[in-house]
């Protein structure tokens, strides 16, 4: 621990790192809301350096009751999620989602972007307006680019809100993106069938034929 | 969550037994209609309140009766009991919204296309392709299904992780700077020399005797002027030794009185025209 | 450090000190209001001890960012007293300098030192406080000497901040106002009385005169 108390050269007028660190814990620790290193950074004195900063203190609050989150460009203290049981006086109840307001923002959280158009497609059913309109509500989603194809359709992405609110660093983070990404079912088409047999498709071709000879 | 309206029969049972094998999810309003028919019938309409959102849905429920992987689903089974569902809820005169039929006509018509062996032509997508697609489908719905359900049950915040109970609010302090160019110090300055320019526009006063003056001479003189008495007589006296200086008290001295009188502090009369002006204190 | 790892008995079913701290840490940070070491312990499992808990605690944050203090009985996380001028963002709001205060800056440039009477003879109005106090808080003017005649009136003259706002080098550079009015700076009609020779102030404009010529 004896590198944190380092002192800063004599030319260098920017306060020690160990006391960033502290300032950085102070800005954090002061606020409900995540805040983004500029942010940070604008609050500190000139010639701070926020990153090494944030890095230090995650680590210093590594299993702690208390954490230092990354969630998208920003950064939060929060509460160790196993200890959630104790703040049963904090609990917000939280809004019960419908189904159809789950599943449309996991399409989105995991499509993104996406339009109106793919999330239907994906569902079989037409979205609701008030399927999306919760979701806005929640801050959860929010308009993203406009897809630059025909008719210039507006597309949904999931807001640093729903990053917080998930405890997710960010879209990479999603629980089962990577497995999803490799059996191709995040691609808007089954995975090309070259040779039929070695891939998941494979039986239910044969089981086709099983039929038809039947027939 | 839609629940049906209830009827006066409690845990009503319908006709359906299939239903059992079916558990039947009214998720539109419109999805399922004429439900209520014949209640006479003893079996039990079964409603499963979660719904099906659609025919896709419908058909995912039917796929996980398989009761395998989604990948090793037989697709024309699955073709077979979606007709064998909507046959089911034709007879019982249950109409079901256009878009599970036109999922029925398509599923009829994959059947089809699955079972006769015959080449497609050119312009006919391969059978088994489009059952692939269909399996793709199902696949990629549950798979997004479990994913919801599973960002549900994560740590979340406010149920499984807090943020901080009392922020301290972040003071705002308002630094005020002021600015001002070259351009405005050269003007400001050229504006207060170029006024004292101006000033000699302004007539000299030492001649005059202003009215705000001969109201303040006038006023306790005239609270004694209980008879009527000639205006004049109340000039300043160090005023009429000038001509200019007498002329000038004279007219401030009139406009005065008339001030008075307006106010309602004196009174002033003239016989005629160019006769004397008289004043006198108003009587209360 | 060793001993804050220390493990329950196993016939304690009470969780470790370190655990406690974790849980005390988690509970102050997520709390709204300051609690007392009662509230602190009803909200943990049984068997808990708060105060060896609290105490370990104010420890660990010694000299960090953030404090447990002592709010009458309660505790509470709170900024570093040290740190909190981190608190308070500044938004800095860019107004422009009233007229009075323009002609009255004006006036001392040109006729340093100059008393305030002369100011507001110059003006024509009277001068007033708040004008002077912003350009002393500026630090664009500060007291001159006091002149030497009845009354001994201070005077005010440009701070060299002034000249380095306005890009001079000094006073002498500003432009006479023969040269304003040809620059078109000063667009009246020359006035028949150049000199101004009723004015009180024709002394101190000669003297600037002077000053400009020696230069």
């Amino acid at each position: 621990m004896d590198d944190l108390y380092q002192t800063v050269d004599s030319v260098d007028c920017s306060p020690a790192m160990e006391e960033q660190e502290r300032m950085v814990e102070a800005i954090l620790f002061a606020t409900a809301e995540p805040l983004t290193v500029s942010q940070i950074g604008n609050r500190m004195p000139l010639g701070c350096d926020p990153v090494t900063a944030l890095a230090r203190l995650v680590k210093r609050y590594e299993g702690r009751g208390v954490r230092l989150s990354r969630v998208g460009n920003s950064w939060a203290f929060r509460t160790a999620a196993d200890l959630g049981y104790l703040m049963q006086t904090e609990t917000v109840v939280q809004r019960r989602l419908s189904r159809a307001a789950v599943e449309t923002l996991a399409i989105i959280a995991y499509h993104q972007p996406v339009t109106r158009t793919e999330i239907e497609e994906i569902r079989g059913v037409t979205v609701s307006r008030g399927t999306i309109d919760i979701l806005l509500e929640l801050g959860w989603i929010k308009l993203g680019r406009r897809r630059e194809s025909p008719g210039r359709p507006v597309t949904f992405v999931v807001t640093p809100n729903f990053l917080d609110h998930f405890g997710l660093s960010s879209t990479r983070d999603l629980p089962g993106l990577k497995e999803l990404r490799e059996t191709g079912l995040l691609s808007s088409e089954p995975s090309p069938r070259e040779d039929a047999a070695d891939t998941g498709l494979a039986p239910v071709a044969a089981d086709i034929d099983q039929h038809r000879m039947a027939a | 969550m839609i629940y049906l309206p209830r009827t006066p029969s409690a845990n009503r049972r319908t006709r359906a037994r299939a239903m059992d094998s079916f558990p039947l999810d009214i998720s539109e309003e419109h999805a399922f209609e004429d439900y209520n028919d014949g209640p006479a019938t003893s079996e039990t309409f079964i409603v499963d309140v979660d719904g099906y959102e659609g025919p896709l849905d419908l058909l995912l429920a039917l796929a996980r009766k398989q009761k395998v992987d989604l990948r090793m689903i037989s697709v024309l089974d699955l073709a077979n009991q979606y007709l064998q569902f909507i046959e089911h809820m034709n007879r019982n005169r249950i109409r079901l919204a256009a878009n599970y039929l036109v999922m029925a006509a398509w599923l009829a018509y994959l059947k089809s296309r699955l079972l006769l062996p015959e080449k497609p032509t050119d312009d006919e997508i391969d059978a088994d392709e489009l059952a692939a697609r269909l399996a793709f489908q199902l696949e990629r719905l549950e798979a997004m299904r479990k994913c919801g359900t599973r960002l549900m049950a994560s740590d979340r915040l406010g149920k499984d992780f807090f943020s901080r109970g009392c922020p301290e609010v972040a003071e705002t302090r308002r630094h005020v700077s002021f600015t001002a160019s070259i351009l405005d110090l050269l003007q400001a300055y050229a504006r207060v020399r170029t006024r004292d320019d101006f000033t000699p526009l302004g007539c000299s006063r030492n001649h005059v005797l202003t009215v705000k003056q001969a109201l303040e001479h006038l006023r306790p003189l005239f609270r004694q002027a209980l008879e009527w008495g000639n205006m004049l007589r109340f000039m300043p006296r160090s005023w009429l030794a000038n001509q200019a200086h007498c002329r000038s008290a004279t007219a401030s001295t009139f406009a005065a009185a008339l001030e008075l009188a307006k106010r309602g502090q004196i009174e002033i009369r003239q016989s005629e025209s160019f006769a004397e002006i008289q004043v006198r204190a108003r009587r209360s």
